[in-house]
């Protein structure tokens, strides 16, 4: 069986479990729901692995395959087939995405149980699935541009899964809208690729590209800018980042899904799957790595001071993700898959551990009110201590190699890509910090009231149905995340999903090390082979040394936290006091939201007030009324004029007449 | 006596005729008006016949006097009528139709 | 064949109103269903190759005038009169479910509706066409008005109704100056006077007749899209109309206006439409905009709908006024699928009105929990409302957005613009009524088998044509090329090539007339002496 | 003395003489008790016998009596559709009270005279006779006006058309005696002849001559600013007397409008086509806004026929073929549609106490569909809709416009139209559709006062009334689907002067 | 000679237009335009038509004007008020006159018909007298002269139906 006949299984899969689950979910028990759903997506992974087996069972330059099912939408020249694109790229990402949705399914089969629409769930679910894979194997950009839209409208979906909740569907609105505008950008650069090149196969684009553009050519510096757009829509780059925090109203299995392990890494997809044009646009590619080294300060900086547990994993999220944009900006490409993955392995993990906890707290997701769970929960706390060494870069583990490879490039690289190793390192050592400042608040100490409870009864703390945003009563006929979610501790799926990517989290690493084995860049050297950047290699001595002023950084910064959590707890206090407005700035996350509210919403919002209030009223109401007046005004007169003396009529009559001669007579002669 | 002297004289009969329907409002009145006109017609019809030397005009003016009797007498059978239902003799108070 | 499709509709009309009361209803539907199986085979036997005109009808109807009885199926009407077929079953059937009042004049209006509809879409005589798209009006006035609904405060059903004749019908009658003179025009050098339109357009009348003649009948189509600024129609009539009427109003009448410029204008007034591409386009952006706005600021359901529908008849507008063969070529499929969406939607605002007993969005909320299947359903029609890639409403404004893109770059810019509108406004309508808290005393109902039973087959029809959108683009290509030819450079809508890398935009050579169809003959430069008129 | 006796064709005449004889039978029976009842048979079978004989002398045209008279088939078209309307008003005229009032005989014998007018005017083509015929047609018309003696409307619009309408045949008078003068002749055919040959081409004298029998003719056709008796006179006549002069005045005053026009004065068509045309012009404006408040449904039709005098006018005003089978089309169109409205509105003016209200026919729709359905087809082909007859007639107007190059005058009608729609539809409204808001139904005045007409309670039911409405309006749909036949029969008219 | 008649002629005629126009009371009025017809009579002569005049005197002096009278009797002539309902009538009715006066008179006197300034051509003595007049109504004009009859009848029935009196009240 071919690679491509693999691959259409893997799309096949996931959408049947959608279909299947959605049209059953009178007649499915809900656990047959979830069983569906999870080997739905277990066998996608499988069939990846067969796709994966193929490949490698082929010569390297050879790994590439198309295939089309019929065409889509072909005439007048333009000719879109319904075609996917198999290759070392687009098979790593449907292994990474199988693979940890495969997780995840378990963990909600076990999260979600007892919540209302859990069918829903499952059939949404594996319909972003389906869609990320779409979005992956698409062989040309309009279907990549239905991949990105349905995962938009996936993501859209299951943000405002709990649609009772006034800020769910909020939430769930600013993420549509703004991916929306992400996908336009995307279309954008469709066209001009069509324009210039007449094709959107990606292989003819690819092919032809080096032959039409000359380097820096604008027409190829807008294409890349516009794919940027719709690269930092979707993977919540500055400025299009703001939706990505207030995603966190989903349900945390999305969010540990969608919103850390697979979506939000498509832009990275993106740019590392048109190298070939970021190759012939430098400044574009330079931008994008600037705009991913801002994202990645940025966040690191706000996850500094947020209290949600939930947001703060979302803005690390942001900043590791600028650390792969910038990656694959600068070329360094698998080096930003790799960081890929492993973050996908480790981010998934804490957004586990996190919704494991949240849940025994009752749907309060803020840390200050957390303590002590390391003895409540111990099971969720050694995970969550497995994915925070990850992130944090601790030596050995797998963010350790990831990040340090990124930032080894940037310095082989040389020039001014040095900035990025600098500052990539600050990156880090913030990373550190956040990352344990979470895990030091959490963990450690005297058990909160919560933990309290779950030690001395075994019962999770009952929840008091109200929206911790807004404080509103929650509405409980659609069911609303809390007490009725399921803790790691007394649910094996949790568990096993949890204890899998604990594992990879921690040795996933160890197939890249450095001059020892470089499985991913050996695997994925055939697609970036054509890029001039790929020649770049550090030296292995170089990568080590880098990963030792890593390992240095992430010790610093787990040394900080413990200073200032553990050691000495009142400092933040102080902290916060010293550096009052800097604290406002960054607990206000930059005042982005505000920023854009100005910008674009207010303005839209008056403009329609005044369209509906004025224009229509006086403009559009007043030509048509304008005229019946006139008409009518007109109509009043004759009847005026029709007076009834029959003297009146004579005169009238004797008034055309007068007046008729009298054209006549200035007509004569 | 040129022929221009006879039609400027019926046209300001016929002027004189219209003016007359115009200011006066006893339908008696009105009638006796449109007898001018349709004489001034006719005088300019027989002034013309004599102008061009045949006598065609001069059968119209006489059809014209029939057909002036004509309306007379339907008039004034109008007028009595009206007269009979009780209603004043003044055109301008007969103007329930209107608008 | 086409003459029946044609009468089917009116004489299953005149026979009902023979029947009791009760059938009236079934009986339509019946006839609607009919005619739609006559559509069908139709379509079936259509050969997408051939370019041109396919089993026609041609009689000398009033010879003395010169007006021909002449109907032809081509790549331009085919699938709008399916769409036609399609929409008026649901809706008859949507309506006989229900009880109307006055049953036999009720359904006989509305297949005198699809029997003018139809009409307008088949006639390839010019007066024949212009007879029917007057015509057209006739039934949905009794029906906006007679059946429609009184609103306090506003304009009576009736009163609203005779606003929209009087607005649309401006247009037409100018229409009909427009279409004699032309034939006269042209008649002038050849001699018998005629009004087939394949005829006139052989030999395009002189620039300056063409100038005016050409705002005749664009205030015609313009005005029953209607477009920007010439809606003040729209919104009395559509909270009057009774909602099956309206279903299919908005859903094909709408189109028969862009169907029109498809039809009439470019073949015949090349010229003109070249000197006027960029006016014409600035009204379509105007649409898209306004209408976006207007839609997302409104709380009244129906006017959400009208109003999106207003920008996306101007996204169809600006496809046309591409003038290339892919711009068209979308918005043929985009009126279909238009179509296609609209009129589910006002199935589904009926629904909701009947449930919430009220217009206003502020007044809905959290339906979706009792009524799961209908929620699924309006997500579907939703989500091709804003034309999300994967439906075929996508493909459509890819096709118009590409057209537009390679002909007047910096207009496909700002139209794009209103695509993140419509996906506000669009999911807007459908959070506020299916999701957010239920307001106390609203009663949420799941959709009943009737109901599903007529909107599940739209629903499935979105779905087929988002999976195969071919089918349509396939069969409507060649004669789009034809009739958009007239208009077009040497180059335009042939596929791109690496050589010639941009082809030259029709706007920019306005004496470019030369394009040649692919079975036409070369259009003669028009003739100067002509254009005194 | 020597005497030549003219020679006359009697066959050709006889059509006229038929109608004279009938006149007086039907004058002569009136005054027997036994026969009274019998005149509207009568009447009918005149009328007939003399369409039959027209239809005989369809298609050879001649000159009869010494050039006094011309039969060809313009007269005879024009005249087929005045006897059809007065066929119609005498069905109308069953169970009038005006017609009682007047003694059935005299009634009659006036309406047959005012139809021997008409025949004779539409066959004239001398000055004197084209001014007797114009007198025969009008003064019968003056007193069947004022027959409904007990209301004083009545009286009122026929006084009011006997002083309006004989100014106007004055002007007329003497326009003719200035042509006369010009041209010494009184025959079309010597008129044109003169002007063409005696250097007299736009002179004054003839010019001015041209104005006044310009203006009388407007007069007889309605046409603005010479219309200002049609709504008065309109709605105060007996309404089966409105009905025929609604549509016969207009049919023969036009037909000798054409031959007066397009045959004495051809010579100078440059000169009065753009005069008439602005006339064509402001009676459409005129006409079309002034029905538009209009609660009286005869007035409404009355100012509505202003406009359609608007747009009939434009025929005329490109003096070609193609405008006059055009006029012939229209007219005949507009005779169905006409007749099919006020036979509704006569039997709702007898059922219902609201006399001809547009309250009259509120709710018709439900209440008696078979006078609603006619009424409607009436208004939607009067307002020009698809479908029937009234979109052909406009359509071949506008055809004939374009091609005298009066395109102008083409948008005119098509903006008219659209403004009519307004009050057609407003009609339309009343019987399908709720009320308006506001527009209270109060009996009109006519039914409250004293001299009410008794009521009828069954009128809505009578044959004489229901049957004449259906086929009307069957005629206006049919020959809106199938207008061939009648285009012929218009061709056939126009190509009687070309 | 002949325009010493002409002028006194249409002084007369003129006066007794303006009488009619002018009296108040219908009586006079009616009086005033027996006057007027009389001086027509005079120009008819004058103009060599001698059955016109003839006819005038009879038809119109003779029959008619004692039909006003009678009916003038039959009303009561009584004097209408000088008072005008309709603004801007009284103002424009004379402007209006003049206009039309004007205007006709521009006609006649700017013609080119050169026969205008003339006093005619010579004619026959035969002109105009009963017997030609009477020749070319049964040979020429036979259609108006019947045509004219008939609507005599008809105006004759029309005055019975209008004013009798009997039929009136049976039938109210």
């Amino acid at each position: 069986m071919s690679a491509t006949a693999w691959a259409w299984l893997v799309l096949l899969f996931p959408l049947l479990g959608s279909i299947a689950i959605a049209l059953g979910f009178k007649v499915l028990p809900s656990k047959a729901a979830g069983a569906i759903g999870t080997a739905a997506i277990g066998l996608a992974f499988v069939c990846g692995i067969g796709a994966l087996l193929c490949l490698l069972g082929e010569s390297p330059d050879a790994r590439h395959h198309a295939s089309s099912l019929w065409d889509y939408a072909s005439v007048a020249g333009l000719d879109i087939k319904l075609g996917i694109f198999v290759d070392p790229l687009s098979v790593f990402m449907v292994l990474i995405v199988t693979g940890v949705s495969t997780l995840i399914h378990l963990y909600s089969f076990g999260y979600m149980r007892s919540d209302e629409g859990y069918h829903r769930f499952f059939s949404y679910l594996n319909f972003f699935v389906f869609s990320m894979l779409l979005l992956v194997l698409a062989g040309n950009f309009v279907l990549l541009i239905v991949g990105w839209a349905f995962v938009g409208f996936a993501s859209y979906a299951l943000i405002s899964f709990w649609y009772r909740r006034q800020t769910a569907t909020k939430a769930g609105m600013k993420a549509f809208v703004i991916n929306v505008v992400g996908d336009i950008g995307l279309v954008l650069a469709a066209f001009l690729i069509f324009r210039e090149l007449g094709t959107f196969e990606y292989s003819e684009v690819f092919a032809k590209a080096p032959q039409v553009f000359h380097t820096n050519e604008w027409t190829v510096t807008a294409i890349c800018l516009l794919l940027l757009v719709g690269a930092f829509a979707k993977s919540a780059q500055l400025p299009l980042h703001t939706w990505l925090p207030d995603a966190m109203e989903g349900p945390t299995p999305v969010s540990s899904l969608i919103h850390a392990a697979t979506m939000v890494t498509a832009g990275v997809y993106l740019i590392a799957r048109t190298h070939v044009l970021f190759v012939l646009a430098p400044t574009a590619a330079d931008i994008a790595a600037f705009v991913g080294l801002a994202t990645l300060l940025v966040a690191g900086t706000i996850a500094l001071v947020m209290t949600d547990l939930k947001r703060a994993i979302a803005y690390s999220t942001m900043s590791q993700i600028g650390y792969m944009i910038m990656g694959v900006s600068i070329g360094a490409y698998s080096a930003g898959m790799f960081h890929l993955m492993t973050h996908a392995f480790f981010k998934a993990l804490l957004f586990m551990a996190a919704g494991s906890i949240i849940a025994a707290m009752a749907n309060n997701q803020n840390i200050d009110d957390m303590k002590g769970f390391g003895k409540a929960m111990r099971f969720t706390s050694i995970t969550m201590l497995c994915g925070g060494l990850a992130l944090a870069a601790f030596p050995g583990t797998s963010g350790f190699f990831s990040k340090d490879e990124i930032l080894a490039y940037a310095t082989a690289r040389g020039g001014m890509y040095e900035i990025f190793t600098v500052l990539g390192y600050f990156g880090a050592l913030l990373t550190a910090i956040y990352t344990f400042r979470l895990i030091f608040r959490v963990l450690p100490g005297k058990p909160c009231a919560e933990a309290q409870e779950l030690i001395d009864t075994g019962h999770v703390h009952h929840a008091h149905p109200f929206n911790p945003a807004t404080g509103e009563e929650e509405d409980t006929e659609v069911g609303f995340p809390g007490a009725d979610h399921h803790i790691a501790e007394q649910s094996w799926p949790m568990r096993v999903a949890m204890g899998v990517l604990a594992f990879l989290a921690l040795f996933a690493g160890l197939v890249q090390v450095p001059g020892v084995d470089e499985t991913i860049t050996k695997f994925l050297d055939p697609v970036f082979a054509d890029s001039p950047l790929a020649a770049i290699v550090p030296s292995v001595g170089a990568s080590w040394a880098g990963l030792a002023i890593g390992a240095a950084i992430s010790l610093l910064g787990i040394g900080i936290a413990y200073w200032l959590y553990i050691a000495r707890p009142e400092t933040p206090a102080v902290l916060i006091q010293r550096l009052r407005p800097l604290h406002t700035f960054l607990v206000n996350k930059w005042y982005f939201d505000e920023l854009i509210d100005i910008l674009v919403v207010k303005p839209a919002l008056a403009i329609g007030r005044f369209a509906n209030r004025t224009f229509e009223r006086f403009v559009v109401n007043g030509l048509v009324s304008g005229t019946e007046d006139i008409v009518g005004g007109s109509g009043r007169l004759v009847r005026v004029v029709q007076s009834g003396f029959v003297r009146s009529y004579a005169l009238l009559l004797l008034i055309g007449f007068a007046g008729l001669a009298l054209y006549f007579l200035l007509s004569s002669s | 006596m040129n022929i221009e002297w006879y039609i400027v004289l019926s046209s300001l009969l016929f002027a004189v005729g219209a003016m007359g329907i115009l200011i006066r409002r006893s339908p008696v009145v009105i009638l006796l008006c449109l007898e001018l006109m349709l004489n001034a017609g006719n005088l300019a019809l027989v002034a013309f016949s004599r102008m061009v030397g045949n006598q065609q005009g001069q059968i119209f003016a006489i059809v014209v006097m029939v057909v002036a009797a004509c309306e007379v007498v339907v008039g004034l059978g109008l007028i009595v009528a009206i007269f009979r239902r009780k209603l004043p003799l003044d055109v301008d108070s007969l103007r329930e139709l209107r608008g | 064949m086409i003459n029946s499709l044609l009468w089917t509709p009116l004489a299953f009309g005149l026979v009902g109103l023979f029947l009791p009361k009760r059938l009236a209803g079934w009986w339509a539907t019946l006839g609607a269903v009919a005619t739609l199986g006559i559509a069908i085979s139709l379509v079936a036997g259509f050969d997408s190759g051939a370019s041109g005109l396919q089993d026609t009808v041609d009689v000398n109807w009033i010879p003395g005038l010169g007006v021909d009885y002449s109907l032809g199926i081509d790549g331009l009407n085919v699938f709008l009169v399916l769409l036609t077929t399609v929409l008026w079953t649901a809706g008859s059937a949507f309506a006989a479910f229900r009880e109307q009042d006055r049953p036999h004049l009720f359904f006989l209006m509305m297949l005198i509706g699809e029997t003018a509809t139809l009409g307008s879409f088949l006639a390839q005589d010019l007066l024949l066409f212009v007879l029917f798209f007057d015509l057209m009006l006739v039934p949905f006035y009794f029906l906006f008005g007679a059946w429609g609904s009184d609103r306090e405060g506003g304009p009576s059903a009736s009163a609203a109704t005779l606003k929209m004749i009087v607005y649309t019908l401006i247009g037409s009658l100018l229409m009909l100056v427009g279409a004699i003179a032309t034939a006269i025009i042209a008649g002038q050098h050849g001699g018998q006077i005629t009004f087939s339109i394949a005829e006139l357009a052989k030999h395009p009348i002189g620039e300056g007749s063409q100038r005016w003649i050409f705002w005749f009948f664009a205030a015609a189509f313009l005005v029953k899209m209607p477009a920007f600024l010439l809606h003040g129609w729209m919104p009395d009539a559509y909270r009057a109309a009774p909602l099956p009427a309206l279903a299919v109003f908005s859903g094909v009448l709408a189109k028969v206006g862009a169907y029109g410029f498809l039809r009439v204008v470019l073949p015949l007034f090349p010229a003109a439409t070249i000197e006027f591409q960029e006016v014409i386009l600035v009204i379509a952006l105007a649409s898209i905009l306004y209408g976006s706005v207007m839609a997302f600021t409104q709380t009244n359901v129906r006017l959400i709908a009208g109003y999106s529908s207003v920008a996306q008849l101007g996204f169809i507008t600006a496809g046309i006024f591409a003038l290339s063969a892919d711009g068209s070529d979308g918005a043929i499929l985009q009126m279909v699928n238009h179509g296609l969406v609209v009129a589910p939607l006002f199935v589904i605002v009926a629904l909701l009105l009947e449930r919430t007993g009220t217009e206003d969005l502020r007044e809905m909320g959290g339906m979706a929990m009792k009524a799961p299947v209908l929620a699924a359903l309006f997500l579907i029609v939703t989500l091709a409302t804003l034309a999300m890639p994967g439906s075929a409403n996508f493909v459509g404004e890819f096709y118009i957005l590409n057209g537009l893109f390679d002909s007047k770059i910096v207009f496909a810019f700002v139209a794009i613009s209103g695509v993140a509108m419509s996906a506000y406004y669009a999911l807007r309508l459908y959070q506020r009524t299916m999701h957010n808290r239920k307001p106390a005393g609203l009663i949420s109902r799941e959709i009943g088998w009737r109901d599903g039973a007529v909107l599940v087959p739209l629903v499935l029809c979105i779905l087929g044509l988002a999976l195969y959108p071919q089918l349509i683009l396939k069969r409507t290509d060649t004669s789009v090329a034809a009739s958009v030819a007239a208009t077009e450079g040497p180059s335009g809508g042939s596929p791109k090539t690496l050589s010639a890398k941009r082809p030259p935009s029709p706007g920019e050579q306005p004496t470019q007339l030369r394009g040649v169809a692919f079975w036409e003959t070369p259009l003669t430069a028009p003739d100067p002496t002509k254009a005194s008129q | 003395m020597n005497f030549h006796a003219p020679h006359i064709d009697y066959a050709a005449l006889s059509p006229v003489l038929a109608l004279t004889v009938g006149l007086c039978v039907v004058l002569l029976a009136g005054v027997f008790k036994p026969l009274k009842r019998s005149v509207p048979a009568l009447t009918l079978i005149t009328l007939a016998t003399t369409a039959g004989l027209l239809i005989w002398r369809w298609d050879n045209p001649q000159d009869l009596v010494s050039g006094a008279l011309r039969i060809d088939d313009l007269a005879i078209s024009i005249s087929l559709i005045a006897l059809l309307t007065a066929a119609f008003a005498v069905l109308f005229s069953i169970r009038e009270p005006a017609a009682d009032q007047a003694g059935k005989g005299e009634y009659h014998a006036l309406l047959l005279g005012s139809v021997l007018g008409m025949v004779l005017l539409a066959q004239a083509q001398n000055l004197v006779t084209f001014f007797v015929a114009l007198e025969t047609l009008s003064i019968p018309l003056y007193i069947l006006c004022a027959t409904n003696m007990r209301r004083e409307k009545s009286l009122e619009s026929g006084l009011k058309y006997l002083i309006v309408g004989s100014l106007g045949s004055a002007t007329l008078l003497y326009g003719m005696a200035f042509l006369y003068g010009g041209t010494g002749s009184t025959d079309f055919g010597g008129i044109a002849h003169g002007i063409a040959q005696k250097g007299v081409l736009s002179d004054p004298l003839i010019l001015v001559g041209i104005g006044m029998a310009a203006v009388g003719l407007a007069f007889k056709t309605s046409i603005a600013p010479f219309h200002q008796w049609t709504p008065d006179v309109y709605e105060g006549a007996p309404s089966p007397i409105t009905s025929f002069m609604a549509v016969a005045t207009k049919a023969a005053a036009f037909a000798v409008f054409i031959r007066f026009f397009d045959v004495a004065l051809a010579p100078q068509a440059n000169e009065w086509q753009p005069a008439l045309a602005v006339l064509a012009a402001i009676s459409i404006v005129i006409g079309n806004v002034g029905a538009l408040g209009q609660n009286s449904l005869k007035r409404l039709l009355g100012y509505s026929g202003i406009a359609q005098a608007g747009y009939i006018l434009g025929g005329l005003v490109v003096a070609s073929e193609a405008g006059i089978n055009a006029i012939v089309f229209y007219l005949a169109a507009y005779a169905f549609m006409n007749l099919a409205a006020f036979a509704v509105v006569i039997a709702r003016e007898r059922e219902t106490p609201y006399g001809d209200d547009i309250a009259a026919v509120r709710g018709l729709g439900a209440e008696r569909p078979q006078l609603a359905w006619p009424l409607t087809i009436s208004m939607l082909g009067l307002a020009g809709l698809p479908a029937t007859a009234g979109f052909i007639g406009k359509l071949y107007l506008i055809e004939a416009l374009v091609e005298g190059d009066y395109t102008w005058l083409a948008v005119f009608i098509a903006v008219g139209t659209m403004i009519s729609l307004a009050y057609y539809l407003r009609v339309v409204a009343a019987m399908w559709m709720r009320p308006e808001s506001g527009t209270a139904a109060t009996p009109a005045i006519a039914g409250a006062s004293p001299e009410a007409d008794p009521i009828d309670p069954e009128a809505g039911r009578r044959i004489y009334l229901v049957a004449p409405a259906l086929i009307a309006a069957a005629a206006v749909v049919f020959f809106g689907v199938i207008p061939e036949p009648l285009v012929k029969f218009a061709e056939h008219a126009g190509a009687s002067l070309f | 000679m002949e325009a010493v008649l002409f002028f006194l002629a249409a002084i007369g005629a003129l006066g007794g237009a303006v009488g009619v126009v002018s009296m108040r009371n219908p009586f006079y009025g009616v009086l005033a335009l027996i006057v007027h017809l009389f001086s027509l009579a005079v120009l008819f002569l004058l103009l060599t038509s001698a059955f016109v005049a003839a006819a005038q005197v009879v038809v119109y002096a003779g029959a008619v004007m004692v039909l006003y009278v009678f009916v003038v009797a039959y009303v009561g002539g009584d004097t209408e008020s000088a008072w005008e309902p309709i603004p801007g009538q009284r103002f424009l009715a004379p402007l209006l006159g003049a206009a039309l006066f004007i205007e006709l008179s521009i006609a006649v006197l700017a013609s080119s018909l050169l026969a205008l300034g003339t006093h005619g051509p010579d004619v026959n003595p035969g002109f105009g007298d009963p017997a030609a007049i009477g020749r070319l109504l049964l040979e020429r004009f036979l259609i108006p002269f019947e045509a004219s009859s008939i609507l005599l009848l008809l105006a004759a029935v029309g005055a019975v139906v209008l004013a009798n009196r009997k039929r009136q009240e049976t039938s109210s």
